[in-house]
């Protein structure tokens, strides 16, 4: 009897798992790859081969679809990819210590062109790049200190981007407190921070702002609730914009000034790095503009770079700018709108200084 | 009267609390209140989350595996509204899944008798395992948690907006709080659950049906612990992470050890450190002296060891908090 | 006594009362299921990771992929190339130790949560000296930078350890707010004071290479280190005066004290000595993988000894299976990812679905019925 | 007249190979008192157990008032008028004696539990039944008689028919078991049928109309009260006549081993247990300590063996060595005032702990390790730390020899024998030693016969080698005949020594209860307590 239960229980397990295993007759071992088997409009093909054009990309910590750099990256990806019909494809990294073994993973199949996102990679891609020179390598926010000719760094001036919508802060305030919600204090969000600081300021010397990072390390990211309360407590002693940069835990702050009182009439926030109007619509009732940094943009001009073999070592600076007011578009004051198109202006010309400098 | 006598030492604590609140509030309005607002945002999930425990230990369960109840509620709340697209729907399956998870426990711990603790990291690990895997991006809530104004209430200065304006959960949480309070110590099923979580061979043999008691109270527990969750996603913030919780389930359990595992005091302690947490941040916004934030943080779960430490012996869980109950083993 | 008579001797008589015969006596035993019960401690967790690879099969079929490639890859990926190979026992290495760090509490009664802010300890104390040490000869530098890693780990465990012999504060609890009290003070001192100078990320400098732990070749310098201690320790645990006093305080705390154990020593060592191991998984994870000390890079390390230890059923030697199956499965999960697209996740729901099988008692009823052995058991109460 | 309340029959119930009951019928009437009577270890517990629901049979049938239902649980079995008084009692100590009365039955109004009707129902019981206490005090605060009273009140509160009383009397003093007899009949005589559980003989022929006799889990006996007398019912009981002395040769007491002086001891709630004690054992001689379970015994035992830290006073062990040439080794004087149990130890107190099962073995552990469990370092099992295994089980293979522990190796967990192996472990391992000083508390507690008279030779063997021996037992018959010498404690003081052969049981059980001997007006107003012995009418 009790023979009887175990064996079809365990006969139970192996049917199951056979039945798993035979059913996937479909299954192609190259039709994975990138995006969920969407990877690229070429077909597969031997990336050794001089003809196959391969770009390949590692994430840092967190998925391709974050809403933030990688995904920001991954798409650029496609887009060069549409263009120069490449082949596409890119690895999760759930362990900050796998970075060279993912790496590996495309360098051993003799990717092209490999993306590597986010500054704590920036060891583990020099690395990687003096073992394959033939393989070009793109990192994003990953500033060259020292040249390597088959890395190209894509850095951003961040502090122009923050500096704009500081301004932008500067000139919406009522109250003359503006707010600032962030996560780890690492050099692409402070140069945001002091940006936005230094353009608030420029607008409206009056202008209170205070600065609030997430305090533990290992989920600074990605712990909206925490935003959400930091904003809160900011919305409560005054402040009237609410910048909110640091990946999750900024758009946690995004979506509590939306619920506030008076969020698009007299309360506003303010998105990072990628048009967050797109990707976090819970903000949309007070998300005036983002301040970006154009990885996208960025990353596919290098890899078409690469491609054309034009790429070379060293830091490229990539675009900053404002995204689209959206439905802000109307409610803003017209001068408002001209003096920040102006400031935006004046610091891609190099007119306006930021002043900004780290460390 | 015999509640008034019964509680001094706390309506002591909790009168000097207000007090001094409103002598803060006298002094800086603004600073007061919004201070107070963090401490009680941050502390919701941990009330809820510490009443998980309480009912749980009362009746002689301990629950460690709060952190995966809240997780998996969050994740199950926040699909649940994203892909329904209604806010209520989300909120009662968040609160399905935590009842779920809660009789998961119950079943495991009381009827088949495993080892309280491992159940409950084994429950943590699951949660984790199963949201971090389905965790899909790109999925938004179909609006925000209404905010609701309690009559009256709210317009109490100081403490109204803060404690009666709010969404659904966060009022929740209090009536949670008052609701088990008194069901705890003035009803029949407070006397048997307590008797359950004291010695549970006196109340079998009383006739309480100790194993149904128990199953019960895990269960419903979950169901606070699934309200926690669905606060977190839908309420607290407007999105789903992996990992999301944070480490709040385990907080929660030095709450409920620091609130002598009583509803009400539970309450004081994750509003103490929702203070602390929020003075934190203030520190870093006001710049005033110049404390690595990283300690201010530290400080509650400092003063939570040194308050252990110290009062060692002088509180008191549930005699048979961790112990299976096997009937007629007296 | 060499007495030939075939006399009984006087007292027991063979009708005596019943329940003077043994509870199991072995002729009672009969079957093959009685057989394989016996081996349910094997038995029990290979069933619950084939059903695993079952659940798991049907995710991997649901995106499309056949399952027996997707396994394929995976295994291939982490065990039959060089660099997977590698990457696994390394992978495999502080699982091992926080695996043991959490066994050895286990045995004692106690349940470490805390491995985690002992792994920090010890990564962090590894990199102290590993970069302040700087100059010295290997000799020296490298056992002091592990001997830093381990006493990190021992002197932070053994904080709890003594709030819980000579205060009652439970051992859950008080893990649970030192692994917050560790990582708040590391990022604070990797922040600030062992900042690696012009750095803005908050990690310290690099440590000696005088200070790193190498390879024999594909075989990492502290998984053999593991591989020994795991030894070591099943070794004690079951022939040393040392390991019976663990034990019978885990078994029972009234007989102990009554033995004339000093239980609260005991307590405090156990704790020590599992907060060392945790501390040298951190040290070997600094040593010989990352070679500094940087934030995140050990996340999650000291809680995967939880379930390590559990999958063992807090056996020391079996954390060496356990550890090397997570280690596979997260080294392989990359190529999988590679060369299918499935989420690395997948493996999390892996090692969720296993640990639950082997954890809760059922699989085991469902295979043995009464025959079933109960599954770990550890600590009562929060007391004392 | 006479309603069937309770019927059994062939009520068996086995734990694995052990026949706890094995095809027991009986039958209870209304307004009778029904004595359950056996030694510990007959069954008695687990045949009640089954009455209340508390455990299932395992076949059989138990009629309660006609109805032939099986009694699902507690629940049920209080539904149809069933109350139980346990042995361990059932109370929740932080709770009122109020909270504990109503609890499974608590008045409401309005939601709430009604705690002034309950309050007043509880002051209504305890007036109508003449059981004082106070509705309002902690369990906790309370001592055990008054606990008991709670107990019986929380029984009757239900409106019972029949009230079980397991080994009632067990902590209370003779004249408080008088009280509950007095109590007992008084039920009987309003209604309430009573069955009772005891082993002492007396109390069933006090108390009792009926006797029911329990034997090795089956039922041996029925005879009704009035038709019996002492020796009879302690024949059924045993099986055999009872050798009612043990034997053993006069005792030649050498010089003293045990220095007692002046001691202190605080229980577990750090309350004063022991106050100002003072004894001294000789070698060669057993001194056996009489008092109601509660009065300190055990914190003065566990000082000695230094389990417990003196609050005050001094211990000595003293002797040249050459009384016992044991392992133990330790020569002149000890003092032991404040050392821990494994110095005691080696200094030569052997110790059989009162709780074998969670002081005295480690259940899941091997017989042999538990043969070991305090000297797993002595030199003989170890050396530098590493445990001699062969060594272990070389004297876990003699001794299970000589001391007859019944089981099918060695390597048998020790968890997994009955109570007198259980007990032979201790025993053995506590004499392999060799001691100078051994203490034996309650050492046949839930033990056969056989393996009581086995237990009580090898003591007896022990004090001939030159031992002291300090005695404590509840069991007042087995004190009067091991001992050489007996002590009476009451109240953490020693009160008396008397000689038991001589001394008078109305006697010793007034020194028990705090009379003291020179106190003859004292004597006078508890005499009539002492007295009251043999049969109530």
């Amino acid at each position: 009897m009790k023979l009887a239960r175990t064996t079809a229980a365990l006969s139970g397990v192996v049917l199951a798992a056979t039945l798993a295993a035979c059913g996937g007759s479909t299954g192609n071992p190259n039709a994975g790859g990138g995006g969920g088997a969407t990877g690229g409009a070429a077909p597969a093909g031997d990336c050794s081969s001089a003809e196959v054009f391969c770009v390949g990309m590692v994430t840092d910590m967190g998925s391709v679809d974050d809403k933030s750099f990688n995904q920001s990256a991954w798409e650029g990806i496609e887009a060069a990819a549409k263009q120069s019909g490449a082949q596409t494809k890119y690895i999760q990294t759930t362990d900050t210590k796998d970075y060279a073994s993912n790496l590996k993973q495309f360098t051993d199949k003799k990717y092209d062109v490999i993306v590597t996102v986010g500054y704590v990679m920036a060891e583990a891609t020099t690395t990687a790049a003096t073992a394959n020179p033939q393989t070009k390598f793109i990192g994003v926010d990953q500033a060259q200190a020292k040249v390597t000719d088959n890395v190209a760094g894509l850095v951003f001036p961040e502090d122009q981007a923050g500096y704009s919508a500081g301004y932008l802060a500067g000139l919406m305030t009522k109250t003359n407190k503006v707010a600032q919600v962030l996560g780890m204090q690492i050099p692409p969000v402070e140069k945001y921070a002091k940006g936005f600081e230094a353009g608030a300021k420029a607008a409206n010397s009056t202008s209170n702002v205070s600065i609030v990072y997430h305090p533990a390390g290992d989920n600074a990211f990605s712990d909206p609730v925490w935003g959400a309360n930091a904003a809160k407590q900011q919305l409560a002693q005054g402040a009237d914009v609410v910048f909110g940069a640091g990946g999750k835990t900024g758009n946690g702050a995004l979506g509590e000034v939306a619920k506030a009182k008076g969020a698009g009439t007299s309360t506003y926030c303010i998105g990072v790095d990628t048009d967050q109007w797109l990707t976090v619509p819970e903000a949309h009732p007070c998300l005036v503009t983002s301040a970006t940094k154009l990885i996208s943009k960025g990353t596919s001009e290098l890899i078409m770079q690469a491609k054309d073999g034009k790429m070379k070592g060293g830091d490229f600076t990539g675009d900053v700018g404002l995204a689209p007011f959206h439905d802000f578009d109307a409610k803003l004051p017209p001068d408002v709108k001209t003096k920040v198109g102006a400031v935006v202006k004046g610091l891609s010309d190099g007119s306006i200084k930021t002043g900004v400098t780290l460390g | 009267m015999g509640f008034v006598r019964a509680n001094r030492t706390g309506l002591a604590v909790a009168l000097a609390v207000v007090v001094a609140a409103y002598v803060a509030y006298a002094v800086d309005g603004t600073l007061t209140s919004s201070l107070l607002g963090f401490a009680w945002s941050f502390a919701v999930p941990l009330v809820l989350a510490a009443l998980v425990g309480v009912l749980g230990e009362r009746s002689g369960v301990i629950n460690i595996g709060i952190e995966g109840q809240m997780l998996g509620s969050a994740f199950v709340a926040f699909f649940a509204a994203a892909l329904s697209g209604s806010m209520l729907l989300g909120a009662l399956a968040g609160m399905g899944t935590g009842l779920l998870l809660g009789a998961f426990l119950a079943w495991t711990t009381v009827k088949w008798r495993m080892d309280q603790i491992i159940a409950g990291v084994v429950l943590n690990i699951v949660a984790t395992g199963l949201t971090s895997f389905f965790y899909v991006q790109g999925f938004t809530l179909p609006q925000v948690m209404p905010s609701i104004e309690v009559p009256l209430l709210s317009s109490i200065p100081l403490f109204g907006p803060v404690f009666f304006t709010g969404g659904p959960f966060s009022l929740f949480a209090i009536v949670a709080v008052l609701v088990i309070w008194f069901g705890l110590f003035h009803t029949r099923w407070g006397l048997r659950t307590r008797a359950v979580g004291e010695h549970p061979h006196a109340a079998d043999t009383a006739g309480v049906d100790v194993v149904r008691l128990r199953l019960l109270n895990v269960t419903l527990a979950g169901l606070l612990a699934g309200a926690a969750g669905a606060y977190l996603s839908m309420e607290a913030s407007s999105t789903f992470e992996r990992g999301f919780t944070a480490g709040r389930g385990f907080l929660a359990l030095a709450i409920m050890i620091f609130g002598a595992w009583h509803p009400g005091k539970a309450m004081l302690a994750a509003l103490f450190f929702g203070l602390m947490s929020g003075a934190a941040a203030q520190l870093q916004a006001s710049r005033v002296v110049d404390i690595p934030e990283q300690f201010v943080n530290l400080l509650p779960y400092v003063l939570t060891l040194v308050v252990l430490a110290v009062a060692a012996g002088r509180v008191r869980p549930p005699a048979a908090a961790g112990e299976p109950f096997v009937k007629g083993d007296a | 006594m060499n007495d030939t008579s075939t006399t009984d001797r006087p007292g027991p008589s063979p009708a005596g009362p019943p329940r003077e015969q043994g509870a199991t006596s072995p002729e009672n035993r009969r079957g093959v299921l009685d057989v394989l019960a016996r081996f349910q401690g094997v038995l029990v967790p290979i069933v619950a990771l084939l059903v695993a690879f079952a659940i798991g099969a049907a995710l991997i079929r649901l995106q499309g992929v056949n399952p027996a490639f997707a396994y394929t890859t995976l295994f291939r990926d982490a065990l039959l190339t060089e660099s997977g190979l590698l990457r696994t026992l390394q992978k495999a290495t502080p699982l091992i130790l926080s695996g043991l760090a959490v066994v050895i509490g286990l045995r004692v009664g106690l349940f470490n949560i805390g491995a985690q802010g002992q792994l920090l300890w010890g990564a962090i104390g590894a990199a102290y000296v590993g970069v302040h040490l700087a100059g010295a000869p290997a000799v020296v530098i490298l056992p002091a930078a592990l001997l830093a890693g381990i006493a990190c780990g021992a002197v932070w465990a053994g904080i709890a350890g003594l709030l819980k012999a000579y205060r009652g504060v439970h051992e859950v609890i008080s893990t649970i707010m030192l692994n917050s009290v560790a990582a708040g003070v590391i990022d604070w001192l990797v922040s600030f004071p062992l900042k690696e100078p012009g750095q803005s990320i908050p990690r310290s400098s690099a440590i000696d290479p005088a200070a790193e732990l190498s390879n024999l070749g594909f075989v990492p310098v502290g998984f053999v280190v593991a591989l020994a201690l795991a030894g070591l320790i099943a070794w004690i645990l079951r022939r040393t005066t040392a390991g019976f006093r663990f034990d019978t305080v885990g078994a029972n705390r009234d007989a102990a004290h009554y033995a004339g154990i000093r239980i609260p020593l005991v307590v405090t060592a156990a704790m020590c000595a599992s907060g060392a191991l945790a501390g040298l998984g951190g040290a070997i994870e600094t040593l010989g993988v990352v070679g500094r000390y940087e934030t995140g890079s050990s996340a999650g390390l000291g809680f995967d000894g939880i379930t390590i230890a559990l999958l063992a059923r807090a056996n020391p030697l079996a954390t060496i299976p356990a550890a090397l199956l997570v280690g596979v499965l997260r080294s392989g999960a990359a190529g999988l990812q590679f060369e299918t697209g499935i989420q690395p996740e997948v493996v999390d729901v892996l090692l969720a679905v296993t640990l639950l099988l082997v954890s809760i008692p059922v699989l085991a009823r469902v295979l043995f019925g009464r025959r079933a052995r109960d599954g770990v058991s550890l600590t009562s109460g929060w007391g004392s | 007249m006479t309603e069937r309340l309770l019927q059994l029959r062939g009520v068996t119930k086995h734990y694995g190979p052990v026949r706890a009951n094995h095809d027991i019928s009986l039958h209870v009437d209304r307004g009778e008192v029904v004595a359950l009577l056996g030694e510990n270890g007959a069954g008695k517990s687990t045949l009640v157990k089954q009455i209340f629901g508390l455990v299932t049979p395992d076949a059989g049938e138990i009629v309660v008032k006609g109805d032939t239902r099986p009694i699902s649980g507690p629940s049920d079995a209080i539904a149809r008028g069933i109350g139980m008084v346990h042995q361990h009692f059932q109370l929740v100590p932080v709770m009122t004696v109020t909270e504990n009365i109503v609890l499974g039955h608590e008045p409401i109004s309005g939601g709430r539990v009604d705690l002034p009707a309950a309050r007043a129902r509880v002051q209504e019981l305890s007036d109508r039944y003449g059981l004082a206490v106070d509705p309002d005090a902690e369990i906790a605060d309370l001592p055990v008689g008054t606990q008991q009273r709670v107990e019986i009140l929380k029984a009757l509160s239900r409106d019972v028919d029949l009230l079980i009383l397991d080994e009632p009397t067990a902590v209370l003093t003779p004249q408080e078991t008088d009280e509950l007899l007095r109590v007992m009949r008084e039920l009987a005589e309003s209604g309430t049928s009573v069955v009772f559980i005891t082993h002492k003989l007396r109390e069933v022929l006090a108390a009792a109309d009926r006797v029911y006799v329990l034997r090795g889990g089956q039922q041996v006996g029925e005879v009704a009260t009035a038709d019996v007398d002492e020796a009879g019912l302690a024949e059924l009981m045993v099986g055999r006549s009872v050798v009612l002395r043990v034997e053993k040769d006069p005792a030649a007491p050498g010089e003293e081993v045990l220095a007692v002086e002046g001691l202190h001891v605080a229980d577990d709630r750090g309350l004063p247990a022991v106050a100002d004690l003072s004894l001294s054992v000789r070698a060669g001689e057993i001194v056996g300590l009489a008092g109601v379970e509660g009065n300190g015994q055990r914190e003065l035992v566990e000082a000695i063996a230094g389990m417990r830290r003196p609050t005050g006073g001094r211990i000595h062990l003293r002797g040249d060595g050459t009384t016992q040439g044991g392992a133990s080794g330790a020569v002149g004087e000890v003092d032991l005032t404040r050392a821990r149990p494994d110095r005691a130890r080696a200094a030569g107190v052997g110790h059989v702990p009162e709780d074998r099962e969670r002081h005295g073995l480690v259940g899941s552990f091997s017989i042999a390790d538990n043969l070991v469990l305090n000297r797993f370092t002595h030199r003989l099992f170890a050396r530098r730390g590493v445990r001699n295994r062969a060594a272990i089980d070389d004297n876990a293979t003699r001794l299970r020899e000589q001391f007859d522990i019944r089981s099918a190796g060695i390597h048998t967990r020790a968890g997994a024998l009955s109570g007198g192996n259980k007990q032979k472990i201790v025993v053995a391992r506590e004499l392999s030693a060799r001691p100078r000083l051994l203490m034996a508390a309650q050492p046949t507690r839930g033990v056969d016969v056989g393996s009581i008279e086995f237990i009580h030779s090898q003591v007896v063997a022990a004090r001939d080698a030159g031992a002291g021996v300090l005695l404590v037992s509840a069991e007042l018959d087995e004190v009067l005949s091991l001992s050489d010498r007996v002590l009476v404690i009451h109240d953490g003081h020693i009160v008396a020594e008397v000689d038991p052969a001589t001394i008078d049981r109305a006697e010793i059980g007034r020194l028990m209860a705090g009379g003291r001997r020179d106190a003859q007006a004292l004597a006078d107003e508890w005499g009539a307590g002492g007295e009251k012995q043999g049969p109530a009418h």
